[in-house]
């Protein structure tokens, strides 16, 4: 479904004055996500792992190497082109307060995909919203509030129910978690699992936490500062960890 | 408190808006009628306010220079509005060449001062309304321009932006359905704070005689008229004076308000652990 | 911090350029043709020859860049040529008055600095209080009254009824007071307001509770810390009103007949003057970009942030 | 040898609207690491801020009082008898002075001498590498978890007896957590007392001795590290515990290390 082949990301600050440094953000990473399978991206902050994000959602460009998914390349389209892209692909942000217009309400930011993707009724669409609310198992009469006045969780959870509207293959979750206190986090993980079950859902998980890495996902890849330094699958286990991974895995 | 105060502002508002469209219903004598012999009337019945030194009524006159002080703000701050919003997006949204040549052009227009450039564009242009308000439109538009760009650049990094884009919208919907409404709700508090500033040029311009010429009622001349006057009538001077002041400060105050008001609204109520107002 | 100001100093010459070549093509694009504003000015008719004759004289026939070279050539010796109505040196005339302009403006800026500065600090130290309301009160009246309208009450307050100034003229000291408290006023009662809010700001700033938590005391937090933080953009809105003092000077000098680069300007803007209007706009410009940088190099002294460019 | 520092009892406080704390009571005694445990809202800055009598303005404190060391509090203990660590350090530095200058007025004001070599020595002891750079220079040219270590030593140098430190974990990431922790076990060496405020009951299992779980503002429970797994835990201490082990449970069935294994 989605494969990456030595992705590579260098920033030249090439600023009018000063001395040309570059720095190797990420360097030849490659892998292989089969449709159905979940891959977590585990790694201290800085590792890279949001340029790697943000390369392949096709914000960012690659210095070298190439992402296809479903079989498309994603540099190669153009902007509207990589709109049906997106129709598989959804991302869930960090910071859930910051990935929704402050002035919008639950239904104004649920209903944003499905606008753009099906031209459904004024109705059909309001169905589509309460029934992804109940997904996420969030209560209705939220969905007129203005999503300032939301909980952290009940933030991430309108987020969620977003990226679910248009049926997506993949799921990105950017530290999806990490802003959100423990039991929140607890009740968002035991969610996704569901959603997982219920939609035949695959994630992306990129997290610093590596619990919750090893409860979503079957391949874990750890980056440190844009190398790719262990690669684990849930059927052979964690085998010979190196050591930095190790300390990743003991508070 | 707010609310009552924002009702008191905006009744004051209509009266001056009513009085300026509906300028020749209220006023009780032509503005223009000249008559000598009624020279420097006192407060009488038929002349409210009395007449000034050429005979004409003072009250009319006011009623008058409200509509011509208005159409000459609210003229500077569309064409003002006009120019920096176009500028201003254009610079945000391309970035890259545009960006640096529209904003060397900006700093063209900042490196003067403002009222200096003012007085400079009528010297090209030519004395008259419309002249003043092109002169002081091209003084003030640059200053905008830039606060539209850097709206304009920092909604563009914010998530719900690029989260837009990964739903899918076009690049059209998400400039009006995400960047848009910020950038014109705070352009229009700045320029509802700004008219006052504006009319006070354009009064100032019409006191040194280059922008209303003298036959026209309006407050800058008749402030000028009243001049020479001053010793036995100063209230000739007075009230076209306080007519500035009541419709500038009701400017500033709407706009304050409605800056408070917005900005308030704009801070998330999410609980901040460490609320610090000790 | 050297290399900044030198770099900044060198940049100076560009933008005059710059200025210099604005101020010469508008001028030109204008809709008047300078030949008929100066027939009109020596009360020549503009017939045809008379036309012809006044452009070669002038040198208006040369092609447009020949002209500009030639005249800025001129500038560079402050020779800005002569003015269409006095038929005298536009430069020498400006430069007669230009100092009393200064004069107003420099003062006025210092009236301006001493009033807002302590009772934007005032305020906001003591917000709420008495002091405070009073403070707001005038802000709201300063920023809303006309400052020539003020010149008027002033005059007719303290010349004619009290008789303790004079109104026109320049006698002495005294008649100095009352133009400068015209120029002054609205600056103040902006500066005045943008400090009180920047001092307001940094209070609640999380350093200063960090540095008060750990029990450093009062006057010091306040003094030292909110102080030079909340001058940074008191500094930068006063540059900006610098501008703003320079244009209400002109205003003022035709108010109170100073002896001002005003009432000159005015007339040559009326009959399209073209050399002086030229040579002031440079001059006032340059005085104005001239104290941007200084301003520009306090800001950047205080602010340790542009130095080190995080 | 424990002597009471602070004893908070019945503490209660709230704005005219609605109440925030209700009736809270416990102890922080000489060199113990008090951990108040709580969700975001559980009003523990609340509690906090009473501590150190910085309430923000529209809230008071309603009844109760709290004794440091059996006396009231007055403003010159701040600094000297309690201080504090706070949250994401990069606001907390002023941007416009040095460190070393903010670092000699907090000094300065609770009269101890700010010398440099005594400083640096400071800051080398919590693995600063160059404390005479650090020192002259600016708070945006440092990074998150140098400038909490500058903050540690501030408290430090300060020898004021208790330290408040409030969610001092939650910027970092796990490797970044454990630095901080192990440094708040040196504060313990030091014979401090410690109030740490956190949301994540890992952290507060890994370096409190006693732990105080607040819900709602309420101080539901109260314990000592080894008896979090006893019985008599209150029903929301166990949901925490409940919730805390299904993030462990995971697939890959991996014992997740000694501090993170199932409780």
């Amino acid at each position: 479904m989605l494969k990456c082949e030595n992705i590579t990301k260098i920033y030249n600050d090439n600023s009018w004055f000063s001395k040309k440094e570059s720095i190797k953000v990420l360097e030849n990473i490659s892998f292989h996500l089969k449709q159905g399978r979940s891959m977590g991206f585990a790694g201290r902050n800085g590792a890279g792992k949001s340029t790697l994000m943000r390369i392949i959602l096709g914000l960012e460009k690659a210095t070298e190497g190439t992402v296809t998914f479903m079989g498309k390349d994603i540099h190669s389209l153009k902007y509207n082109e990589l709109k049906n892209v997106y129709k598989d692909m959804q991302v869930v942000f960090q910071d859930p307060q910051s990935s929704m217009n402050p002035q919008f309400t639950v239904y104004d930011v649920i209903k944003e995909p499905i606008e753009n993707y099906y031209n459904y009724t004024k109705d059909e669409i309001k169905d589509i919203v309460l029934n992804l609310l109940s997904a996420v198992k969030l209560s209705e009469d939220k969905m007129y509030k203005n999503i300032t006045h939301l909980s952290g969780g009940e933030q991430q959870r309108v987020a969620i129910a977003r990226a679910l509207s248009v049926q997506p293959k993949l799921l990105i979750l950017d530290e999806a978690l990490s802003s959100l206190d423990m039991i929140i986090q607890a009740e968002i993980i035991k969610l996704l699992e569901e959603l997982k079950e219920k939609y035949k859902l695959s994630y992306l998980v990129i997290s610093h936490d590596i619990r919750i890495i090893l409860k979503l996902c079957d391949d874990i890849i750890f980056l440190e500062n844009g190398i790719i330094k262990d690669r684990f699958f849930i059927e052979q286990g964690i085998n010979n960890p190196s050591d930095s991974f190790k300390n990743m895995m003991i508070v | 408190m707010k609310d009552k105060g924002l009702i008191i502002l905006f009744s004051l508002l209509a009266i001056i808006i009513l009085s300026a469209l509906f300028a020749p219903l209220i006023a009780p004598y032509n503005p223009y009628d000249v008559d000598l012999t009624n020279k420097f009337a006192p407060v009488t019945s038929s002349h409210i306010l009395g007449t000034d030194h050429l005979g004409r009524d003072v009250f009319s006159r006011i009623i008058y220079g409200t509509r011509m002080s208005l159409i000459s703000v609210l003229a500077t701050i569309l064409l003002v509005l006009f120019l920096s919003l176009i500028v201003g997006s254009i610079a945000g949204f391309r970035g890259g060449l545009f960006d640096s040549i529209l904003m060397r052009i900006c700093d063209v227009f900042l490196t003067f001062p403002t009222f200096i450039l003012a007085l400079f564009f009528i010297g090209v242009l030519g004395v008259g309304l419309i002249n003043v308000i092109i002169a002081i439109a091209l003084t003030h538009w640059a200053w905008y321009a830039r606060i539209v760009r850097s709206i304009v650049l920092e909604t563009k990094q914010k998530n719900y932006v690029t989260a837009a884009k990964c739903s899918g919208s076009s690049r059209l919907k998400i400039v009006l359905k995400h960047i848009m409404p910020k950038v014109l709700s705070q352009v229009i508090i700045l320029a509802t704070l700004d008219l006052g500033h504006m009319m006070l040029h354009v009064a100032g311009l019409s006191f040194l005689g280059l922008g209303v010429q003298a036959p026209t009622a309006e407050w800058g001349v008749m402030i000028n008229d009243a001049a020479p006057y001053i010793r036995e009538h100063p209230e000739l001077m007075i009230y076209p004076g306080i007519c500035i002041f009541i419709t500038v400060a009701v400017f500033n105050s709407i706009g304050e308000k409605l800056r408070d008001r917005y900005e308030t609204k704009e801070f998330s109520s999410s609980e901040s652990e460490l609320c610090v107002k000790s | 911090m050297i290399k900044y100001i030198v770099k900044r100093l060198l940049l100076i010459i560009p933008v005059m350029f710059a200025v210099s070549f604005i101020v010469f093509t508008v001028l030109r694009l204008g809709p008047v043709d300078p030949a008929q504003a100066y027939l009109l000015n020596s009360r020549i008719p503009p017939t045809e020859e008379a036309l012809a004759v006044t452009r070669a004289e002038l040198g208006l026939d040369k092609p447009f860049f020949t002209q500009y070279a030639l005249w800025l050539k001129g500038a560079v010796q402050l020779d800005f040529g002569m003015s269409y109505m006095t038929k005298r040196d536009a430069f020498g005339d400006l430069m007669y008055y230009f100092p009393t302009t200064l004069k107003v403006t420099f003062l006025a800026m210092i009236v301006v600095i001493i009033v807002s500065i302590p009772l934007g600090i005032l305020g906001a130290v003591k917000k709420d209080s008495l002091a405070d309301k009073l403070i707001k009160f005038f802000s709201f009246i300063g920023v809303s009254t006309p400052s020539f309208w003020f010149g008027f009450l002033l005059i007719y307050l303290f010349a004619l009824k009290l008789n303790i100034l004079p109104p026109f003229g320049l006698e002495g000291i005294s008649s100095w007071i009352m133009p400068i408290l015209t120029l002054g006023l609205m600056s103040s009662a902006i500066n005045t307001r943008i400090t009180r809010t920047s001092f307001l700001e940094h209070i609640n700033n999380r350093s200063v509770w960090y540095l008060k938590v750990n029990g450093v005391h009062k006057n010091t937090v306040m003094g030292k810390y909110v102080l030079k933080n909340s001058m940074l953009p008191v500094i930068t809105s006063l540059g900006m009103h610098f501008g703003e003092l320079i244009g209400g000077a002109v205003v003022v000098e035709v108010l109170f007949a100073l002896p001002g680069v005003g009432r000159y300007v005015v007339s040559s803007i009326t009959n399209h003057d073209y050399p002086v209007i030229q040579c002031f706009m440079i001059l006032m410009t340059g005085v104005f970009i001239i104290v941007n940088l200084i301003i520009d190099i306090i800001y950047v002294y205080l602010n340790p942030k542009i130095k080190y460019g995080a | 040898m424990c002597k009471k520092l602070i004893s908070i009892n019945d503490l209660s406080a709230g704005t005219n609207k609605y109440q925030i704390l209700h009736n809270i009571s416990f102890d922080i005694n000489e060199g113990e690491i008090v951990c108040l445990l709580g969700q975001s809202g559980s009003g523990k800055t609340m509690t906090a801020l009473s501590i150190l009598n910085m309430l923000p303005l529209n809230v008071m404190q309603t009844s109760g009082t709290i004794l440091y060391d059996d006396k009231p509090f007055d403003e010159n203990m701040r600094g000297s008898f309690i201080s504090m660590i706070m949250q994401s350090p990069a606001s907390c530095f002023d941007s416009v002075f040095t460190i070393g200058a903010q670092f000699k007025d907090i000094l300065l004001s609770n009269n101890k001498e700010y010398s440099i070599d005594k400083v640096c020595a400071e800051l080398e002891k919590v693995e600063l590498k160059n404390p005479h750079d650090i020192l002259n220079s600016y708070p945006f040219q440092l990074s998150g978890g140098m400038l909490q270590r500058v903050m540690i030593t501030i408290a430090l140098s300060l020898d004021s007896k208790i330290i408040i430190a409030d969610e001092p974990t939650s910027d970092l990431d796990i490797t970044g957590q454990k630095e901080i922790i192990d440094l708040i076990l040196k504060l313990k060496q030091e014979n401090k007392a410690v109030l740490m405020i956190t949301h994540n009951l890992a952290v507060a299992k890994s370096c409190a001795d006693k732990i105080a779980v607040m819900d709602k503002g309420r101080l539901v429970d109260i314990f000592n590290k080894n008896e979090l797994l006893a019985e008599n835990r209150h029903k929301y201490t166990k949901e925490l515990i409940a919730a805390n082990n299904r993030l462990y449970t995971n697939k890959w069935n991996i014992d997740l290390g000694e501090n993170y294994a199932e409780m």
